[in-house]
């Protein structure tokens, strides 16, 4: 039964509710918050030396590999353009494959058929995304919810029948893109250049974040409501999170059809533009950290599956395994979705809480 | 004239088959809030199934038919409890992605189990070659089949989700489950019945299209999924006749819109093309959605404060 | 057979792909995305016939070992996978690329680098120079769709006599190549395409197809494309009533008999083009081969008898096998060349083109008869 | 009727509540009272079976609850009032109404209990068919309180019902209350911030200090304690509280 | 009761009528307040109190009738531009940034003051990092004002509802606007707290002049800061007045406060004259 303290020296109103605070307030060892320089540092310096290392390390010519890795860079940089959308300014939209695929036809279009620089192509690129984020954005404010989901879904669709079109009509079974710059067609050095590209976008998105916008847009997912009734213009910030969007996903189209040297109409499919929702879901929603996890895990999974042999020989039963990649695919990313539902960023955060408790289980023995 | 009501007679049914393929999306969204991308993979793998009954045992259609439509509830149960269990919980968006990963996982097992449906593959009804001719209109038995069900469907499950305490208690769970379990509402029990519920939508959408065209394989779902959603979103996603009349415009439209710009040309401009028929419909249905952004039937989000 | 020891030659060794007892031959084959209905059955095809000829000791000594990328049939990660097979998997050659716009991706590496890429399947226009000479490393197996359209528009005008023809295409390339060609060889012959509908790959209402092509009333009916729209086309036709007097003519990917079991009734008496055989000795050592499979399927046999050329050719190629003597032998004995499976094949250091002969056959009692002799495209057309 | 032992809950790695034990007798009103972030949420939510409990016991008609869900633990007869209300927005006031007597059966009874609640509360049946989303705060708490009586419980949590209620309504609230207690001999456990109209109806009261019973009793004797009137019941200045 | 000077209203509201579908929830309602003064707003469930705040702060579009702030209109302007004339509130139902911190919370409440747009925010120097810290030593003055800073690092929608409340307060007042719109604050909140919370917004009123609109049903919060008080009733005034005056007008207490109520009304009037809580 309940003991009886004497009162005056238990009953303080609040104290609870204060102590309880200061234990949460207490040593934070979220993985990736603490340390945050720390990682960053040890990250940029992975990537610089990974080239050199790669060869000694696994002991193939690590310029195939190198160019699988850029991929994810790029991946990288649309997940984290679909996170700002979506997980920070709250816009299920599913509409950012039509501006990878726009940006990389009007490079190629630029580069091959029309003879500009490979920079003034990128340039336009982007900018082209950036405006297409406004047309698209403007009309998507009214929409919400699964409606613009479905809408932009649309969208990408679209797109890309209009991107196929454009090449049935011009004749084109593909469309290369050529007059790239030279150190653009060596994978060392479209390595370097897409990952500086990656650690300044991902450098200064996380300082937009933790400004005054960022808090604008995680205001609008927290509360829509409360946020207009404290001054924040709704129209312009998820128009604002839409044209970035746009831009840095225009940016990433553009980057991967350097990569590929050739532009598809596939870029703006549905198939696509899941491919970044997945990323950023597996990764963590409104977590730069999770933008990057989840481009590595659906970047890399498809790769690491396409490197088991086909047929694969169980005894002397043969499996055609090629055929179930996506299947296995699907279920690995079933796995990781149930057993983390909000995240793969959330690992650190988890970790961090276990190291947290087993600290203190040891230190709370009086 | 004969040639135009033919038309429209075929967008009418095509229409009703993104409807009652929407029926099953909309019940799922309603209850759950998440918007299920496996659908047409479950309606695949049903009617997938069916054909197999049809063709390995030579079972009698209508044997077939009930079997199938027993195998597609139980298998709603089967990822009731394999799969959707265990996110029930987690975050909307990972939900839906879940759904997708649940589509690439069903495929994949459907064409592995059986490889000769990666092909097209004929698909026989009793109906087949049957049609009522009206002048010189022609409308097959399959397409008033497909006319019937749908409707009568549409207005059981609208009659089972406004009035029955079942129904009501489907769509207090997705305002709130942990207030759905306070009510005493097995929220386990009643999503499976949802998945059951809409698997066996799925089953009959999936028999009804194969049935139609007398065609099957592993993927042909995949071409209706989308339009289906437009009209689930045109209609308002959370009304079922909404999505019925949604599903039925954009079948009407895009048949006319077909048989209009058949042949003509914009200067060079080949517009008869497919890709400028989706483009046009695609811009209407955004048109649409700006002047009623909760769709022709749907209601307008409400959040007081 | 012969064992892998004895006098094989020390240059083999340094020939990428190639030991002394097997040769690694690399496909990009998409068993993962939209074309895996195609590709996953080739690649089937090819194993069996691969498989059959390991058991019997391989070529030349050496075994067969096919490795298989996927490139998820989108052309932007077909250059990752021919870099993996070359520069990971150390291909010998790349037999087979599945996808017009993938094939193009893939010729640009290895014809610059002289690795012989052997039926890749599509991507035909793109693979002869400004002067119309083959690109010296690629070499197409497959029929293309413009040398089919000459065929049958002789074929309908001159044989079966038709006056009028509508067409049913598929909205790329490929279709409107042959919409050109056949309505070029229609005109020829005094006859004319009154009509022509374009269909894409989504397409799930054909009623709009059907009545537009009703109304210009056409003698017959001309379907390119792939099986299921334009099995959905004739049953939409069918059941609207309509069919055109002297009904249809399918082009080469519709030549097989489960196509006339899918469309079931309204199937009889269908023509279709085709290039191969299952009468022919090929075809009838597949059938009995693959006795145990549900269906028989063309896009596997395509595999099989795809992988049969280039046996041959690797075979031809000599026991000191390298690119060039590869080269060699697909330039210089393929001459007049007999497929085994029906029609024959012309390869010349100039000429890479595939299969130009068509036959045509005749849905009757849901079994495609032939009823016409291979007709050569060079022979109806310039 | 419930007995509650050693209960430990909390949220992730934070504890809560610290081993409470308490019993309530059958057709008793108990009190509980406590400041911000006591625990009294808490520890209605890991009664009525919303949130796991960490060790220790619940026992309700002689029957261990732990291992019971929450939809088990209505069948059993206990309902909540849940704090911020959780009303089904996109059902009708009605619908809401209806799923309180999800479990029930007998069509006459349920409408007949319909009608008494909007007899309480006639502000309802004005909105009776407005949905539940487009209701005012007051409003909603009335449906809140109809919505968990529709059940016919043998046990009510109720966890401040009269937030943001008007004065009047209170004291209905309080009223139905007391007769239902009297009447029916339903049995009640009650959250409040408004300490002195619950010790009013109470019969006896525990007050809860950061997640532990500090002290417990009658609950005349706990009004006329001059630490608890200092701290829960606002001085003996006193004049009328409404929420 | 403190007597303002009486100035020229600081919010004027003409003729407002709000219909809902058949419901008519404010029916031609006049109010004028004053700058400087504590209004309250009180009523029966459903009289259409939020409703008033509600198209105060431009959450919803009045079917009629006008409203002017500091002489300007504002049912012309949309919601975030009447924030930024310097217009705050609370919500009856929390409607925190509940992700947020409960600093960041009152950080983003700054939004309308900071300037930092995107071109600042990426840098991790400069404008937005001087403007960030200067408003973080303002929020943290207002959370130790009161008395809620020990919160400032938790997540604020895991905090207790009551706790939860007073930080909605906080958040309103953080940028010291003209009028603050305040929807039931005392619900939730323990009598003790109330009692501060009620000292404390006559300091914020006496200090720095702000002008509040209060909606309560908590009398004794009501008795104690309000220099005048309305009762809405079905959407129209009932009475206004006074806080004793009108809280013991025979009508307020049939259609709000009841009996009981009424009762220890009279008592308290009788016994002890005029009773504050303040102080
Ligand atoms: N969902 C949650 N996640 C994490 N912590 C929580 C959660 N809900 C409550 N808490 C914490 O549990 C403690 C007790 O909260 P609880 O809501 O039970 O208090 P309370 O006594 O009901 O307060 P109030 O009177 O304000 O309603 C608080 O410290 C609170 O921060
Ligand atoms: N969006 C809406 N749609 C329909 N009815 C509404 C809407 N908003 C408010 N109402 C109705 O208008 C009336 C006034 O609501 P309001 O929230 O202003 O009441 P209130 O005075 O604040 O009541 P309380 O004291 O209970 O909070 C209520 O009957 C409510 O149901
Ligand atoms: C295998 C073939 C039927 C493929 C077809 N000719 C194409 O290029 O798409
Ligand atoms: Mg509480
Ligand atoms: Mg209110």
């Amino acid at each position: 039964m309940a003991q009886k303290p004497t009162m005056d020296q238990e009953i303080a109103p609040g104290g609870a509710v204060q102590a309880e605070a200061r234990r949460e307030n207490g040593p934070g060892l979220s993985l990736f918050r603490q340390p945050r320089w720390l990682v960053s540092i040890a990250g940029i310096l992975v990537l610089i030396l990974l080239p050199l290392l790669y060869d000694q390390i696994f002991g193939v010519s690590s310029g195939f590999q190198l160019h699988h890795i850029s991929l994810i860079g790029i991946f990288i940089l649309a997940a984290l353009a679909q996170n700002i959308l979506t997980g920070y300014a709250a816009q299920p939209a599913l509409g950012n494959a039509a501006f990878f695929g726009v940006s990389a036809y009007i490079l190629t279009w630029l580069s091959s058929d029309i003879g500009q620089p490979y920079w003034v192509g990128i340039l336009a690129a982007v900018l082209v995304s950036a405006i297409l984020g406004l047309v698209v954005g403007s009309p998507a404010l009214r929409i919400s919810g699964a409606h613009l989901a479905v809408a932009t879904l649309g969208l990408v669709t679209t797109v890309g029948a209009l991107l196929n079109f454009w090449d049935t009509t011009a004749g084109r079974q593909n469309y290369d893109l050529s007059n790239l710059p030279d150190f653009l067609n060596d994978d060392h050095t479209l390595y370097y250049f897409i990952f500086a590209i990656v650690v300044i976008l991902l450098f200064l998105s996380y300082h937009l974040l933790h400004s005054r916008v960022g808090r604008a847009w995680v205001a609008i997912r927290d509360n829509e409501t409360a946020a207009e009734a404290f001054g924040i213009n709704l129209t312009k910030y998820k128009l604002q999170a839409f044209v970035i969007s746009a831009a840095m996903t225009g940016l990433a189209g553009a980057l991967y059809a350097t990569w590929a040297t050739t532009a598809s109409s596939s870029m703006s499919s549905a198939d696509q533009t899941i491919a970044f929702l997945a990323m950023i879901v597996v990764g963590g929603l409104g977590s730069l950290v999770g933008s990057i996890l989840g481009a590595i895990f659906v970047g890399f999974l498809p790769l690491l599956l396409g490197q088991l042999p086909s047929p694969m020989m169980i005894g002397s039963f043969q499996l055609q395994i090629s055929t179930l990649f996506t299947g296995i695919y699907g279920l690995l990313l079933l796995l990781v979705l149930i057993f983390f539902p909000s995240g793969l960023s959330s690992l650190g955060t988890r970790a961090g809480n276990w190291l947290q408790r087993s600290h203190k289980g040891e230190g709370s023995n009086d | 004239m004969i040639a135009f009501l033919q038309v429209v007679i075929a967008g009418l049914v095509t229409g009703s088959l993104y409807g009652l393929l929407t029926l099953g999306i909309v019940l799922i969204y309603r209850t759950t809030g998440v918007l299920n991308f496996a659908y047409g993979a479950i309606s695949a793998l049903c009617a997938c199934f069916m054909y197999i009954l049809l063709t390995g045992p030579r079972l009698n259609f209508w044997l077939a038919l009930c079997i199938t439509l027993l195998f597609a509830p139980l298998l709603g149960i089967v990822l009731e409890r394999g799969f959707a269990r265990p996110v029930l919980h987690a975050p909307v968006f990972t939900k839906a992605i879940a759904t997708l990963a649940l589509a690439l996982v069903l495929e994949t097992i459907t064409q592995a189990i059986w490889p000769q449906l990666a092909e097209v593959q004929h698909f026989s009804t009793p109906f087949e070659g049957h049609a009522i001719h009206l002048g010189g209109l022609y409308i097959s038995a399959i397409d008033l089949v497909i006319l019937v069900v749908t409707t009568t469907l549409m207005l059981a499950l609208n009659l089972f989700l406004m009035h029955t305490r079942l129904g009501i208690a489907m769509r207090a769970m997705a305002d709130s489950i942990p207030a759905t379990r306070l009510m005493g509402a097995s929220v386990g029990r009643i999503f499976m019945l949802i998945w059951a519920l809409s698997a066996f939508l799925a089953a009959v959408c999936g028999i009804l299209l194969a049935g139609q065209s007398n065609l099957i394989n592993v993927q042909f779902m995949d071409p209706i999924l989308l339009p289906a959603f437009i009209g689930a979103v045109l209609g308002g996603l959370d009304s079922l006749p909404g999505s019925l009349i949604g599903g039925i415009l954009v079948g009407l439209v895009s048949n006319l819109l077909a048989y209009f710009l058949a042949g003509h040309t914009l200067g060079s401009l080949d517009i008869s093309n497919p890709a400028i028929r989706d483009t046009l419909i695609f811009v209407g249905f955004v048109i649409v959605l700006l002047i009623r952004p909760q769709g022709l039937r749907g209601r307008a989000l409400l959040r007081r404060v | 057979a012969c064992g892998g020891n004895g006098t094989t030659t020390t240059t083999a060794a340094s020939v990428p792909g190639v030991s002394n007892d097997t040769i690694t031959i690399g496909a990009v084959l998409d068993t993962t995305g939209p074309l895996k209905v195609i590709c996953a059955p080739i690649l089937a095809g090819d194993q069996l016939y691969f498989n059959k000829i390991n058991a019997a000791g391989g070529i030349n000594g050496r075994k067969v070992k096919l490795v298989q990328v996927s490139d998820d049939g989108n052309s932007t990660k077909t250059k990752g996978a021919v870099r993996q097979l070359f520069e990971q998997d150390n291909a010998f050659a790349l037999f087979q690329v599945c996808g017009s716009g993938n094939a193009n991706v893939a010729e640009s590496y290895t014809n610059s680098k002289g690795i012989p890429l052997v039926d890749p399947i599509g991507g035909g226009s793109k693979f002869n120079d400004a002067q119309g000479k083959a690109l010296p490393w690629v070499w197409m197996t497959q029929p293309n769709y413009g040398d089919e359209g000459h065929v049958i528009g002789y074929y309908l005008s001159s044989k079966q006599h038709a006056k009028t023809v509508g067409l049913l295409y598929e909205d790329d390339v490929l279709g409107l190549q042959q919409k050109t060609t056949l309505g070029e060889s229609l005109q020829k012959n005094g006859a004319q395409l009154v009509a022509s509908v374009g269909y894409n790959a989504a397409q799930t209402d054909f009623t709009a197809a059907v009545q537009t092509l009703k109304a210009k009333h056409p003698d017959v009916i001309v379907l390119n494309g792939l099986p299921g729209p334009t099995a959905k086309f004739i049953a939409t036709a069918t059941s609207q009533g309509y069919h055109p007097p002297m009904g249809y003519l399918a082009n080469y990917p519709m030549a097989d008999n489960s196509w006339a079991k899918v469309l079931g009734p309204a199937g009889e008496g269908i023509y279709v083009s085709g290039y191969t055989s299952t009468a022919s000795p090929v075809g009838q050592e597949y059938l009995k081969a693959t006795s145990s499979d549900a269906v028989f399927s063309a896009y596997k046999f395509y595999g099989y008898i795809n992988s049969k050329i280039f046996s041959d050719a690797l075979s031809k190629a000599g026991k000191t096998l390298t690119r060039d003597s590869l080269r060699n032998a697909l330039d210089h004995d393929f001459n007049n060349y007999d497929t085994g499976f029906g029609p024959s094949l012309t390869w010349t250091p100039d000429q890479h083109g595939g299969v130009s002969d068509f036959m045509f056959l005749q849905i009757k009692n849901s079994q495609l008869t032939p009823v016409s002799d291979f007709i050569k495209a060079s022979q109806v057309w310039q | 009727m419930l007995k509650v032992e050693q209960l430990y809950v909390g949220y992730g790695s934070l504890e809560v509540l610290h081993g409470l034990s308490f019993d309530v007798a059958q057709g008793a009103i108990v009190a509980i009272l406590g400041s911000n972030g006591a625990g009294k949420t808490t520890l209605m939510r890991a009664l009525s079976g919303l949130i796991p409990i960490k060790s220790g016991s619940v026992e309700f008609a002689g029957k261990p609850l732990e291992r019971l869900s929450a939809e088990r633990r209505l069948r059993e007869g206990l309902a909540l009032v849940p704090e911020g209300r959780d009303l089904f927005g996109s059902l009708t006031v009605r619908e809401n109404l209806l799923m309180g007597a999800y479990t029930r059966h007998s069509h006459a009874e349920i409408e007949q209990d319909i009608e008494r609640i909007l007899e309480h509360f006639p502000r309802l049946k004005t909105r009776l068919h407005a949905h539940a989303a487009s209701l005012s705060g007051g409003e909603g708490q009335m449906l809140a309180i109809g919505r968990a009586l529709m059940s016919h419980p043998r046990l009510l949590l109720l966890d401040e019902p009269s937030q943001g209620l008007a004065p009047i309504i209170v004291e209905t609230v309080f009223e139905v209350i007391e007769q239902l207690n009297r009447a029916e001999g339903l049995t009640i456990v009650l959250v409040e911030q408004n300490a002195h109209q619950a010790l009013d109806v109470a019969h006896s009261a525990y007050i809860l200090q950061g997640g532990s019973i500090v002290l417990n009793g009658e609950a005349t004797t706990l009004t006329a304690n001059s630490a608890v009137q200092e701290l829960y019941m606002g001085g003996v200045q006193e004049l009328y509280m409404g929420g | 009761m403190t007597e303002v000077a009486p100035t020229s209203p600081l919010l004027e509201i003409h003729n407002l009528t709000v219909r809902f579908g058949g419901l008519t929830a404010i029916n031609e309602l006049r109010l004028q307040i004053t700058e400087g003064e504590i209004f309250a707003l009180v009523g029966p469930n459903g009289a259409g109190k939020t409703t008033v705040l509600n198209c105060i702060s431009g959450l919803i579009k009045p079917a009629a009738g006008r409203i002017q702030f500091a002489g300007q209109e504002l049912l012309s302007l949309s919601a975030h531009k009447r924030a930024a004339l310097g217009i705050g509130r609370t919500f009856q139902q929390l409607q925190l940034f509940d992700s947020m911190t409960v600093l960041d919370n009152l950080l983003t409440a700054q939004h309308t003051r900071l300037r930092a747009g995107i071109l600042s925010g990426i840098l991790p120097f400069g404008l937005s990092k001087r403007e960030d810290a200067s408003a973080r030593q303002h929020a943290m003055e207002t959370l130790e004002l009161l008395g809620l800073d020990s919160y400032a690092q938790r997540s604020a929608g895991s905090l207790p509802f009551g706790v939860q409340k007073l930080i909605g307060v906080a958040r309103a007042l953080v940028l010291q606007p003209r009028l603050v719109l305040l929807d039931e604050p005392a619900a939730g909140v323990p009598p003790q707290e109330v009692q501060e919370l009620a000292t404390r917004l006559r300091f914020w009123q006496k200090e720095l002049g702000t002008t509040l609109l209060l909606i309560e049903h908590n009398m004794r919060l009501v008795q104690a800061v309000a220099d005048r008080v309305c009762v809405l009733d079905y959407g129209s005034k009932l009475a206004e007045g006074e806080p004793r005056t009108v809280l013991s007008d025979p009508a307020v207490l049939e259609a709000y406060l009841g009996r009981a109520a009424s009762k220890k009304i009279q008592q308290e009037q009788t016994s002890q004259g005029a009773s504050h809580v303040e102080g």
